[in-house]
C-alpha cells in the first residue's frame, strides 16, 4: 500500500545543496496538491556549515513537522551530526547516504532501531556522468523522486522555473543530474510500495512561510506604512513588504533603529495611515516606551513579535514561547491586546485582526508570531485566503465649526472618533501626558482616573469582537489541554490519536491571548476537571497569566513547559493525554 | 465665499502656556507663528511634533494637528508622518537634549534620509524640564544642578555635525531676533528635504538671565554679512567659529533628492515591476 | 491640651517662598526630635506657577502624609485652586490668608466644614516694616511659629545657615521679618492651645527623602558606578551620587539616554565593579534590552525605578504603581529579582537588600520605588541607618592553570563564581547567546534547557534569602490587607484605628516582590479567610499578579485599586477595613 | 622565573569560529592578535567588547575577557568598563550596522567622551549576520536583499562625521592589509583616548568577492603618503576623498582630555570638597 504521509529529512554542509533540493520537493509536491510543511535548519556557521531541511508531505494539512523521520538522506555524516536530535528516525526508515563519505554510519543512527541503510554514489553520478560535481543534489533528487514516486514532471518543472530563463545549460546540466539520479534509483533503489507518496490529485497549492503570510494579511488589511529593522527570524516580513508595499502606493523604511522603525509607524499611523512594524525579542524591548505612547495616546498600530529564544540574543534560529511577560509589560496600564497565530494560514487571519482591532479600538496590538511558525513553509489552499480578507476603518469625527473638536470625548466603548491631519477643524495636541477631552496635559488625578477608565473600557470591546479561539477534540471531556501559537500542531495531531486510542480529551487554542478571551475560555471550560497547559516557556508564564487573570479555572490546573528550542512532539503530548485524561470514549 | 487671509493670530491656541517669563521658547513660539502666516499654511495642514522639554511643549500652542511625543523620538515620529503624508507640512521642535543626547541616533540618520521637513532645535545648553542638568552643549565648566562646581564633558558642534552629514539646509538663529528667525523657518519649510534650525534659546532659570545679552554682543548675522550658502569651505568654516556666534542660513543643497521624492520614485519603480491590479493578485506569486 | 500631631500645608505662586518656608520647618522640627513628613507639590509652570507644600509634624515617626489639614496658610487664592483636591481640611483647621488678596475664601473653601478664618498682612508687613516684599514668606514663618509654637531658635538656626555665610544681609533681612510675624502673631493670632505643637525633646533627626536614602545606601552597599539619564522623579538619586560617589573614588556618569546608562552598568559590573542606574517608566522602559543581557550573562546589576504615573510621560509627578508588569516582562525566562521599598528608611536598606542580591545571585535586580516616597522628606533616626549597612561581595573563582576556567559552571543554587578582568587565567567569552559551561555560543535546546534550569534555581535562592516582609495588626486576625510601597504608610495608620475601634486586621508588606516571598507570605495568610489587595494600579497588576504566581491564598481574594496620583487615605482604607473586617477584638 | 613573551599565537581561543571563508573579518582578527601581541598586553588585561554581527563574534576568538554584547551597545559597555577599570586595555569592534545605524547615538557621544578605547568597526556596507540588507554605508544603488533593485538610502560618511565631531584618534584601514591595520592598532591602543579605526572588511558573501581588487585598486596609503595626521584640513579633505580610498592615520590630537583622565580630575576634586574618612560619615551631611 502506497502511503499518504511522508516526512524526509536531508543533511550536508551548506555548499550540498540541500535547502534547495528541499524546496524543490515541497514546490512540486505543492503544484501536485500535496500539502508539505517544510522547515530549514543551519549549524551557527553564516555560510558553508551544517544545513538541513525537513518536509513533511501530507494529503491531508500537515499540522506538525511529523514525530518521525521516514527517509533521510545525508551527504555528510558529520555534516548530519548537529542535526541527530532533530531528526527521530522512525523504526523502518530509509536511509540515503553518500557512498563516498568515509565515516561509518552506525557512529551516527541509533542503535536501538532498525533502519534500510543504502549507501548512494550522488558525488561520483555527479562527477562522472553528469561532469558537474555541484549537480549532486540534483542527482539526489532523481534518486528521492523514484523511490518516493514524486511527480517527476513537476520537479523538472520547479528546476525549469528557477534556473531555465536565466541560465538555460545550468537548467539543462540539472536535469541531465536529475535524470542520472533517477536511472541509478531505477537500477539499485529499494522498489518498495509502503516508500511511495500516492498522488494527490488535488488542487495546485500555494506556499509560503508564516512571516509572508502575516506581510500578506497586513497588505490585505490596508496596512501601509512599514518600518523595521533587520532581524532574525522577523526579517522575511521587511523584505517582503519592502517588494510589495510600494505598489500600493506604501512605504517601507528600513529604520535605523527598532525604536525608529515602531516610532515612525507611530507618526504615520497618527497621520491617518495604517502602520505596522515587526521584530523579534531583542528589538521589541527597545519599543516599548513607543507601545505606551500609542496606548496613552490612542493611536492604533500593529507590532509584530516573531519570537525566538531567549533571553536576550538567546537562540535567534529556534523558536520559544516566552515573551509574553514582555508583551504585557509596559509601563504604567497601557490599554492593548496580544493577538497570537497558530500556523502559517492563521498568520494571515491574524494580521487582518489585529490590525482591525487596532484601528477599532485605537490601541497598539502586538502579535505574538514564533520562529516555527514564521520561518516554515507551508503548502495551503488559496481559496481560504481571499475569503477571508477583512478591512476595518477607524472611526473619523463628524466636524463643525461651531463646536471645539474633542479627541478624547468620553464614551462608553471607550473609543472617541480620531481627527487625522487635513481635516478642517479638527486640530488638536496630542501627546503622552495625561489630558482632558481636548487633548490638553493636565495633571489632574481626576482626570487620571477618568482617562483610565475611559482607556480600560476599551478591553471589554476587544475581549467580545476578537474572542476567537480553536477548539479541538470532545467537548465534554474532562480533561482538558491548553496552549497557543506553534504548539497547536503536534496537540491537534496528538488529540487525533488519543481519540483512536479511546481518550476523551478536548484542546483550546485562542487567537487572542489579551485581554482573556473569557467568553470561549469559561465556555470551554465547562465540564473539564482538569486542565494542563503547555508551552514553551521555562517559567510557565502562560500558565501563570491565565492563573492570574483568566476566571472559570477547574481546581487541577496544571503547567507543563519546558525552555525553547526543541517543539514538543505528538507523541510527547500524547503521552500527557494518557497520563492525565480521565474520561474514555465510550465506543 | 473669498480665501480667508490667516494671521499669526490664527495659530494661537488657548493651552496654558508652562514656559518661564522670559524664557526664550517665546521668541520661537512667535517665529512659528508669523512663518506659517507667511506661508499661508491652513491649520489642518501643519504638523507640529516634537519630543519631551520645555521646548517640546511647543505644538500645543501652535494651531495645527500637535504631537508632543516622547524624549528624543520627534523625529522618526515626523519622517513617519511625511513619508506617508507627503501633502502635509511638517514643523518638527524640540531641546538640545532631545535632539542632540537621546534623540542623536534618530538625527544622524533623518539627515542621511533627507524628508521633507523642518527641525526647530531650541538650544537652551541645559535640560530644562528635568531642573539644570548639563546636556550636550553645555560649555565645558558651567556649574549645573548636577555639576555644581563645573559641568565636565565637552560640548558638540551640532552645526559641524550636521554639514559633516550633508544636512541639506543648515541656519542658526537667535530667539531673541524673532524677524531673522521667522525668514529662516520660511526658507526652512520651502525648502525640499531636512532643514535644520539650532536656535539659541535661553533658559533663563536654568542659565540666568546673561544670555539675552551674550547673544546680542557675540552674534554675527552671516545673512547680512554677505555669506554665500552654497559655498561649503565657507560653510565649514562657519561652523567652526569659535569667537562669534553666527546667525542665519549657513548652508543649502537644492538638488539633494529629498526622501519624499526618493519614495515616489520606488513607488513608480515598483509599480512597473509588479503588475497587479489589486492586492488579491498578489495571491498568484506565491503558487508553487 | 498641646497636641503632638498637626499637619500645616502652605500654598502660593511660585515666586511666594513656600516651598523654602516649609523647608525651614522641616528642618528645625526634626533637629527639635520632631518627626516630619513633607511633601511638595507645584503646577505645570516650570517657574512662578502655583505651588504648595505639606508638613506632617508628629512625636511619632508619620506613618503617612496624614489625612487632614489642620493648619492652611494661602498667599494667594488662585493659586491655591489647584491643589483644592490635594488638601482636605479638618474641621475647625485653621486657615492664614494674605488679607490683600481680593477673591473671596468662601470661594475656595468647602462650605459644609466649620474653619477658623484669619486674614494676615503678610505682604503689608515685608513691604512696609521689613522694607523688602520678598520676605512675606519669613513674615509667615514668623507668624505660624508664634501659633504653632515651633522652636523659634531652631527656625532662625536654619535662616541662618542657609544664608548666613554667603549673604549675611539677606539673613539679617529674613530675621527681621521672622520677628515681625512673630510680633504680629502675639498681637492679633489665634493663642489656643489646641494649636500648639508640643516640643518632643528628642534627639536630633535627620532629613532625608528618598530618593537621597535610597543613593546613600547604595554608596554603603559598594556602588561605585553609576550612570544615568536625568527623569523625575529619579533625578535626585543622579544628583546626590554624581556629587558624593567621586569621592569614593566612584564614577558617575549623565549619560546620553537610558540605553547607554544601563549598558554603562553592564559594563562596569562585568568588569567587576558593583553598579546601578535609576529612571522612572519611560526610561526604564528603554533599559528592557539590557536587563536581559544582564540576566543571560549573569551580571550583577541594579535598577531602579522610581514610578510615577504611566502610561507614557503620564503625570511626572505624581506617583502610580503600575510599572510592576513592565519589571517583570522582559524577553525570554530573565532570572532576576523585584524589591520595593515602603518608605524612606526602608529605601536605604532596600538599595543595600537590592545591591546585595543582584552579586550574590549575579542577576539584574529591580527596585521600585515611587514619587511619593522618592520625593517626600522624612525626619529619621540616624542610628537607624548605620546599624544595617550591609555588604556583599560575589564569589570570585579559584582559577588554577590546570583547568580551563568554566564561567557558567553548573551548581545546585544556580550560582557559578565569576571570574573579573585583571584575573589570570580567568579569561572568558560573555554573551547574550545561550552558551556552554564555559561561555562558548551553543544553539543546542539541550544546553538552553540546562541554563534555563541553571538560572531559575537562582530564583529559590532570593526567594529564601531575601524574603522579608513587614506585617503589621493582628496575626490571628481573618482579615487581611496586601499592599506596597508607599501604600503602606496610610495601610498602617488605618489599622492602628481600626485596632483602636475594636477591629481585627493585619496587613502584610512585602519587601521583595518577585520571586514572591512565599514564606513569609504563607505565614501571614494562616488563617485568613478573606485577603484584599490595595494598589494604585487601574489594572489591578498586584493583584493579578499574586493570583498567578503566588500559592496559599484564600477563596476570598479580593482587590482594590485605582489609577495613581491621588494616594488612599487612612479614612479610606479605614472604611474598607469596617467592611471587610470578619472578626472583632475581644475587648 | 623569566617573563613569558607574548606572541600573536597566544591570542587565540578554540570556540568554533562561524565566519564564511574569504571574510574580510580573519584580517582583522589577525591584525588584533598581533597587535596585543606586540604591546604584550597579558591577556586578563586585556578586555575585548563588541555588539552584535558577525563581526561582533570577535571577542571569542581573542584570549582575553571578552565581551559579545547586544546590537549596538559596544560603546557604551566598553565605556563602563574602562571608566570603571582604568587600568584595563580595552578594545572594541563591530559592523558598520551595530556602528553606525542602531549605535550612531552611542558613538556621538563616545566621540564626545573620549574614553581611553580603541575601537575597530568592520565595515563591509552590509548587514552580514542578518543576510544581506543594506546599511549605513551600502552605495546607493547597490542590490542589497531587501532592496533587489537596488538600495536607494545615501550612505553616511563616518569619517566625516567622527572628524566634525572632534574625535581624537581617526583612521581607515584594509582588513586585506594586515600590517598596516596591525600597526594601527598598536597606535590607536597607545593613544590616550578614544580611537576610531574604520576597517573596509569585505563581506564575500552578501557582497561579492570582488571587493579585495576594488580595495587594491583604490587604496590610497596615506601613512606612505607623508599625510600629516596633526593637520585638521588635510584630515579633512581626505575625509571628503571621492576617487580613492584613503588608508591610515587621518587624525590624531594627543592633547585632548580623555574620559579616564577627567574622571581622575572630578574625584580629585571631590575629595577636596568632601572631607569624609568614610561612608558613615557622610550621613552627617543630613543632619537637619
Ligand atoms: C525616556 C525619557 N528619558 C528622560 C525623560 C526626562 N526628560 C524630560 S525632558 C528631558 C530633557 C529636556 O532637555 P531638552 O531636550 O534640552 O529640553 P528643554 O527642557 O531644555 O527645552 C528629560 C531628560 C523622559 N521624559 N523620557
Ligand atoms: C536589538 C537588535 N536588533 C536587531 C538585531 C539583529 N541583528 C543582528 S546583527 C545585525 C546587523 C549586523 O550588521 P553589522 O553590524 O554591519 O555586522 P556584520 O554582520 O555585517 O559584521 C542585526 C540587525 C539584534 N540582534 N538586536
Ligand atoms: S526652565 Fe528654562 S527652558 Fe524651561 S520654560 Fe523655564 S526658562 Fe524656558
Ligand atoms: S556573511 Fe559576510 S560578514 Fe558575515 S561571516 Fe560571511 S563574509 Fe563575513
Ligand atoms: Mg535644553
Ligand atoms: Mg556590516
Amino acid at each position: 500500500m502506497k502511503i499518504n504521509d511522508l516526512t524526509l529529512t536531508l543533511a550536508g554542509s551548506g555548499g550540498d545543496g540541500v535547502i534547495t533540493t528541499g524546496d524543490f520537493i515541497t514546490r512540486a509536491a505543492s503544484s501536485d496538491g500535496i500539502y508539505c510543511l517544510t522547515q530549514m535548519s543551519y549549524g551557527p556557521q553564516i555560510r558553508g556549515g551544517e544545513s538541513s531541511i525537513r518536509v513533511r508531505m501530507s494529503h491531508k494539512q500537515a499540522q506538525s513537522r511529523g514525530d518521525f523521520v521516514d527517509s533521510l538522506l545525508v551527504f555528510s555524516w558529520k555534516d548530519y551530526k548537529r542535526f541527530t536530535d532533530e531528526v527521530e528516525l522512525r523504526p523502518g526508515a530509509l536511509v540515503l547516504y553518500e557512498e563516498a563519505d568515509k565515516e561509518s554510519p552506525a557512529d551516527f543512527l541509533p542503535a536501538d532501531i532498525e533502519l534500510r541503510l543504502q549507501a548512494v554514489p550522488f558525488k561520483k553520478i555527479a562527477q562522472e556522468d553528469v561532469g558537474v560535481p555541484l549537480t549532486k543534489n540534483m542527482v539526489a533528487l532523481g534518486v528521492l523522486a523514484e523511490i518516493h514516486g514524486f511527480n517527476q514532471e513537476r520537479l523538472k518543472q520547479a528546476i525549469m522555473d528557477k534556473y531555465g530563463k536565466k541560465r538555460p545549460e545550468a537548467a539543462a546540466k540539472n536535469i541531465e543530474a536529475f535524470d542520472a539520479g533517477k536511472a541509478w534509483a531505477q537500477e539499485h533503489g529499494p522498489k518498495e510500495e509502503r516508500l511511495q507518496l500516492e498522488p494527490n490529485g488535488g488542487e495546485r497549492l500555494l506556499v509560503m512561510n508564516g512571516d509572508e503570510a502575516l506581510a500578506y494579511g497586513a497588505l490585505q488589511a490596508g496596512v501601509r506604512y512599514y518600518a523595521g529593522y533587520p532581524i532574525t527570524p522577523a526579517t522575511p516580513i521587511l523584505h517582503w513588504l519592502q517588494q510589495e508595499l510600494p505598489r500600493f502606493g506604501g512605504t517601507v523604511i528600513q529604520a535605523e533603529d527598532e525604536i525608529s522603525a515602531i516610532t515612525q509607524c507611530v507618526g504615520a499611523s497618527w497621520a491617518g495611515v495604517k502602520a505596522m512594524t515587526a521584530s523579534s525579542g531583542p528589538g521589541i524591548a527597545l519599543m516599548m516606551e513607543a507601545m505606551g505612547l500609542a496606548g496613552m495616546a490612542e493611536i492604533p498600530l500593529t507590532i509584530v513579535n516573531v519570537q525566538r529564544v531567549g533571553p536576550s540574543t538567546g537562540i535567534p534560529s529556534k523558536p520559544e514561547q516566552a515573551d509574553l511577560l514582555q508583551a504585557l509589560g509596559m509601563h504604567g496600564d497601557v490599554p492593548h491586546a496580544i493577538f497570537a497565530p497558530a500556523d502559517v494560514e492563521d498568520c494571515f487571519q491574524v494580521a487582518m485582526e489585529a490590525v482591525a482591532c487596532s484601528e477599532r479600538y485605537q490601541m497598539p496590538v502586538i502579535i505574538l508570531s514564533d520562529q516555527f511558525i514564521g520561518e516554515r513553509f507551508e503548502s495551503l489552499r488559496g481559496d481560504r485566503f481571499l475569503e477571508r480578507v477583512k478591512q476595518v476603518e477607524r472611526d473619523l469625527p463628524e466636524l463643525s465649526p461651531e463646536r471645539k473638536y474633542q479627541r478624547y470625548a468620553f464614551s462608553e466603548s471607550g473609543v472617541s472618533p480620531m481627527a487625522v491631519p487635513g481635516l478642517e477643524g479638527g486640530q488638536y495636541i496630542t501627546s503622552g501626558l495625561e489630558h482632558d477631552e481636548s487633548g490638553a496635559p493636565t495633571s489632574s488625578s481626576e482626570y487620571h482616573q477618568l482617562m483610565s477608565d475611559k482607556r480600560a473600557a476599551k478591553l471589554k470591546g476587544v475581549a467580545e469582537d476578537f474572542d476567537f479561539a480553536r477548539v479541538y477534540g470532545n467537548k465534554d471531556a474532562e480533561f482538558g489541554i491548553i496552549c497557543w501559537g506553534s504548539l497547536k500542531g503536534a496537540v491537534r495531531e496528538a488529540i487525533m490519536r488519543a481519540q483512536d486510542e479511546g481518550l476523551k480529551v478536548a484542546a483550546y487554542v485562542p487567537q487572542l491571548l489579551y485581554p482573556v478571551p473569557q467568553r470561549s475560555l469559561s465556555e470551554f471550560l465547562k465540564g473539564k476537571r482538569k486542565v494542563m497547559v503547555l508551552e514553551l516557556s521555562h517559567g510557565a508564564q502562560f500558565y501563570h497569566y491565565l492563573k492570574g487573570y483568566a476566571t472559570d479555572l477547574p481546581e487541577e490546573f496544571l503547567s507543563h513547559c519546558r525552555a525553547g528550542g526543541h517543539l514538543f512532539s505528538i507523541e510527547e503530548v500524547l503521552k500527557l493525554i494518557r497520563t492525565h485524561s480521565v474520561s474514555e470514549l465510550v465506543a | 465665499m473669498a480665501e480667508k487671509v490667516l494671521t499669526a493670530k490664527d495659530y494661537r491656541t488657548d493651552v496654558q502656556n508652562i514656559w518661564c517669563p522670559g524664557c526664550g521658547d517665546f521668541g520661537v513660539l512667535n517665529a512659528i507663528h508669523q512663518a506659517v502666516a507667511e506661508l499661508q499654511i491652513p491649520p489642518q495642514d501643519l504638523a507640529v511634533i516634537s519630543g519631551i522639554g520645555c521646548s517640546s511643549r511647543l505644538p500645543g500652542y501652535v494651531n495645527a494637528y500637535g504631537f508632543n511625543t516622547i524624549h528624543g523620538r520627534a523625529l522618526p515620529i515626523a519622517t513617519g508622518v511625511s513619508a506617508s503624508r507627503p501633502d502635509l507640512r511638517v514643523l518638527v521642535a524640540g531641546g538640545d537634549g532631545d535632539a542632540y543626547a537621546i534623540g542623536a541616533g534618530h538625527f544622524v540618520h533623518a539627515l542621511r534620509r533627507n524628508p521633507n521637513l523642518t527641525y526647530i532645535v531650541m538650544d537652551n545648553s541645559v535640560y530644562g524640564l528635568t531642573k539644570g542638568q548639563g546636556s550636550p552643549t553645555t560649555p565645558v565648566g558651567d556649574p549645573t544642578k548636577s555639576q555644581p562646581f563645573g559641568h565636565s564633558e565637552r560640548p558638540l558642534n551640532p552645526l559641524a555635525w550636521a554639514l559633516a552629514l550633508e544636512v541639506t539646509f543648515l541656519a542658526q538663529a537667535f530667539s531673541g531676533q524673532v524677524k531673522q528667525l521667522k525668514d529662516l523657518i520660511v526658507k526652512g519649510m520651502r525648502h525640499e528635504g531636512f532643514a535644520l534650525i539650532n536656535v539659541k534659546s535661553p533658559c533663563v532659570t536654568f542659565r540666568g538671565n546673561q544670555e539675552y545679552n551674550y547673544y546680542r554682543e557675540h552674534g554675527w548675522n552671516i545673512d547680512k554679512d554677505g555669506h554665500d550658502y552654497h559655498d561649503r569651505e565657507a560653510a565649514f568654516r562657519i561652523t567652526q567659529e569659535k569667537e562669534r556666534v553666527p546667525f542665519g542660513l549657513i548652508w543649502q543643497d537644492e538638488n539633494a533628492v529629498s526622501l519624499g521624492k526618493q519614495l515616489e520614485l520606488e513607488r513608480e519603480k515598483y509599480s512597473k515591476v509588479r503588475q497587479y491590479d489589486n492586492a488579491d493578485e498578489v495571491l498568484r506569486t506565491f503558487f508553487a
